[in-house]
């Protein structure tokens, strides 16, 4: 196992330390806590939370800022966060005016929030919740009855983060938010599993000429193991994928996220970019979004998925609207 | 109701079995979930040991309490919820009869209301029915805890498991089952299923 | 070779191409060059060019965008480009006030950025440069006379485009650069080598229990091969090279970069940016500014870069002027 | 002066050799360097091609400019500008004088001013000057012309390629030795030595 760390049962706190470290400026840890919060949130608007296991950095903590998350709280690597963090999390982000949590779809991060949100009403918070499931790869896979949470996500915090910096209320961030899930789906593709540190070798093996498609970000299996494919013809099949699941319509807009799972260059990202677009130039749709990068990743995984959220009204504003985050 | 000294030992034995089996259990949720159930128990045992014995408690249902507590805060995953709601429950059950298998039972709504998991889904509820049939029936043996976790072996993982390669999951135990096997195998070794 | 491409011989094309599609509102490809530039360049200002191999994603391109680099040009692969890409290069950025050269210390970048420069000077064009030779690990290695280039670069980029900005004149912001390049290093780690495309395999073989401190960005050979140490003694050693070329004394104030080179996920970075943390808490020095991620690239190189910048006048308000790039 | 058909003759035999050692070029690359030095001599060679199947030049003068432009604007690296400068250079040289050794002589002198090596520094100078001393003496053959690259092998590189792992180098080609070599070689098979 190649990896710069010390002991592995210590990764979580050591990295959550050295973030701090990097960008005490904007952010702070709660202490005793995996709870990274915002300094100075502003006060009366609506608050948003969010996290999950650790090991998709920069997810959580990097989108923590004004415009975006004000607390992020990190489970062990791939382990849903317990409920007292995530209720520490919850106070440390609470500005009065309620607060917000997006879990992704895994059963032990929704059990989690669920008994955090609990402890929270208890003291008097007013909190409401989604719950992102945007992973077309499979229905009920390992962790999770539906489908996963994924990638999508980044775009849920995006836009909510600016909603919720706009103004909106919990109720209106509630329904933007069911929307916002109704309207975003992933599908990526796999080359390498990520190596868990406790755990010491990859959580599945691939032959060097294998890859597989729909895998997720914690190693669950995918629908389709297949020789190693060009970058063309996985930008065909990942396009595909979403095509189907959305349905295409002629003048529907979307935006789109190419989203690296760790220990995959940018090159191929946009190399991937470059066939996704010839895919999607054959459809009748627009595509005013687009990111590229690594925002949801899976420790050292080697792969990529492909987000599409198909947009309404003002959510193209809302991805635009200015953060001071980390890493956006 | 049991005493806070018995449900003392009975713990001490489920941790201790933790323990010795911490990396048994991450191989076997490595094959069929994400390697992470040992450390994650591990993680919750060393806490729990911590409270219990810094506490002073005045009976075994707040023994079970302070268990639950301590699981709850350290495991994390789905494990834990489930841990902290099987052992909540069970603590309250335990304030209001003597009954075991009333106990026992209340563990079970509590964790299958939380993960709203039926039995046949390969989860520790396929465990935790079973042992509740057999302690009502007054009958609980190591061996029927053993063949109950056994028995996961050849269900396919569904509600929350399965996948086109839910094969993957089909021939090897689930590590929950196998851990709260541990909790019930504790307690028929303690001696305290006849109290 | 697991990578997410075509052709091999195609990959620089085709990852300016997507770059270009998801970017498109801030930067433009040169029609038949590898020359990024920024749309809409203000007028009256000196602007910055700079570029090299490619591989090193997001530099340069991704650094190209109003208060940094005005034109990135790519070469293939880990190779420089020729005179006339970079000529393509300064002619797009040029806005009437000279054009400012960031050359990292490659034999083939300096004459290649040379011949360009005496192109465009015989057009008229006022054109400067600085060569930017950060790494401390060795002295005249493979590719290099004198010390190579690498993430220290990235610096130099950022204070010189927030210079150029403001309005320093080419002579302004010669004298500025010059000074940069004698108060940046850099040294690494590498517990990998990069593959490649058009090569199909790692530029050198490690053993699964071998790391190398010193490899350059191109995979060049570094200065100490040993087992594969903890995060705690990579930093140690890091920050030791550091300290002695430095020679840190009380009350100094420094920038610190933490690189990764492609593969290394961020969460092993933020672990080793704390353990640089406790490192440098036992010198009398400060550290203002700090930045940690994936900036200067080598391809899926496994390892990460520590760059420290040894601060000046107003250099930390330079590192935080605002900038609209891609990755900043 | 080389005439135009000539000298196309020369660089044609230059192309084909580089094409049909493209790996072998990369391959030692890699050994002592970045592992580019074949493809980006195949890129060069290709432009080269087109620009004088393209150009309809009057004597060899002419066509060794075309290829310089070709190749300086496809090879890039290192390797790029060095070419660029000898074929510029010993074009420039051979509208003055017939005399080739003084067209190898200015094509040398332009490397060593754009790359700053000396002999001996493990660079193709350690074959662009030998091939120069013994066209100067008159007995230039394919023999001295392998035996210059041969002798790269056991210097070690220091301009630009030193390292504490310096000895990487030793025992190895140098590859922009090899491929200047080919060059020469060219010239030779070609006959135009003596013309
Ligand atoms: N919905 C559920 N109901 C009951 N038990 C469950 C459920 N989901 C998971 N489990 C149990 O939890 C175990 C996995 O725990 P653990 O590995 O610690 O958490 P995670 O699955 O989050 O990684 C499974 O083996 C299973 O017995
Ligand atoms: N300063 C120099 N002077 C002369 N030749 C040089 C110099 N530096 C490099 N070379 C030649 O260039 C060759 C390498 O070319 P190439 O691999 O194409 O470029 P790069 O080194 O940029 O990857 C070397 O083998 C050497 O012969
Ligand atoms: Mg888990
Ligand atoms: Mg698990
Ligand atoms: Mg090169
Ligand atoms: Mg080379």
């Amino acid at each position: 196992m190649k990896k710069i760390i010390n002991e592995p049962s210590n990764v979580v706190d050591e990295m959550l330390d050295g973030f701090v470290y990097a960008n005490g400026d904007r952010v702070k840890r709660i202490e005793d806590t995996t709870v990274i919060a915002q300094k100075d949130i502003q006060p009366n608007k609506v608050t948003l939370v969010s996290g999950g296991g650790s090991g998709h950095e920069p997810a959580h903590a990097g989108f923590v800022g004004k415009g975006m998350l004000q607390a992020a709280v990190s489970g062990e690597v791939f382990t849903s966060p317990t409920p007292d963090q995530v209720f520490e999390g919850i106070k440390a982000a609470d500005a009065g005016e309620g607060v917000f949590l997006i879990i992704k779809n895994y059963t032990g991060d929704v059990m989690n929030f669920d008994m955090a949100k609990e402890l929270a009403e208890a003291e008097g918070i007013n909190v409401d919740y989604v719950i992102v499931d945007d992973d077309i790869a499979v229905e009920d896979s390992t962790h999770t009855a539906g489908k996963r949470g994924v990638a999508g996500t980044v775009f849920v915090h995006k836009i909510l983060g600016a909603a919720a910096d706009r103004g909106y209320s919990l109720h209106e961030l509630k329904q933007l938010a069911v929307r916002l899930v109704l309207n975003v789906k992933s599908v990526g593709v796999a080359m390498t599993a990520a190596t868990v540190p406790e755990v010491g070798k990859p959580g599945f093996t691939l032959a060097d000429d294998e890859m597989e498609y729909g895998v997720g970000i914690h190693s669950e299996p995918g629908y389709k193991r297949t020789a190693i494919k060009s970058a063309e013809k996985i930008a065909a099949e990942l396009t595909a994928q979403l095509k189907k699941a959305f349905d295409f319509q002629p003048g529907q807009e979307y935006a789109l996220l190419i989203n690296g799972l760790g220990a995959t260059p940018l090159m191929e990202q946009y190399i991937l970019a470059n066939d996704v677009k010839k895919q999607l130039s054959n459809e009748a749709i627009a595509i005013p979004y687009k990111k590229v990068g690594n925002w949801m990743t899976s420790l050292d995984m080697n792969g990529v998925s492909l987000t599409m959220l198909k947009l309404e009204d003002d959510w193209v504003e809302l991805l635009n609207h200015p953060v001071s985050v980390t890493d956006w | 109701m049991l005493t806070a000294e018995q449900t003392n030992r009975w713990l001490e034995r489920f941790a201790e079995k933790i323990e010795a089996n911490k990396d048994y259990l991450s191989e076997l949720d490595g094959i069929i979930g994400d390697g992470d159930h040992g450390n994650n128990m591990a993680r919750g045992i060393e806490e729990m040991r911590k409270k219990l014995q810094a506490a002073d408690p005045a009976n075994g249902s707040e023994v079970l309490k302070n268990a639950s507590v301590a699981l709850l805060s350290k495991i994390g995953g789905a494990a834990g919820p489930l841990y902290g709601t099987a052992l909540l429950e069970m603590s309250k059950q335990m304030t209001e009869a003597d009954d075991l298998s009333a106990v026992v039972k209340a563990g079970l709504d509590g964790v299958q209301k939380r993960g709203k998991a039926e039995e046949g889904e390969k989860t520790m509820v396929d465990v935790f029915a079973p042992v509740y049939r057999e302690l009502e029936a007054g009958n609980l043996t190591v061996e029927a805890v053993e063949d109950a976790v056994e028995a996961t072996r050849e269900l396919k993982a569904t509600k929350g498991r399965a996948s086109y390669l839910g094969e993957r999951s089909i021939g090897e135990l689930d590590p929950g089952a196998v851990s709260i096997g541990y909790l019930f195998i504790s307690l028929i070794e303690e001696g305290l299923t006849d109290v």
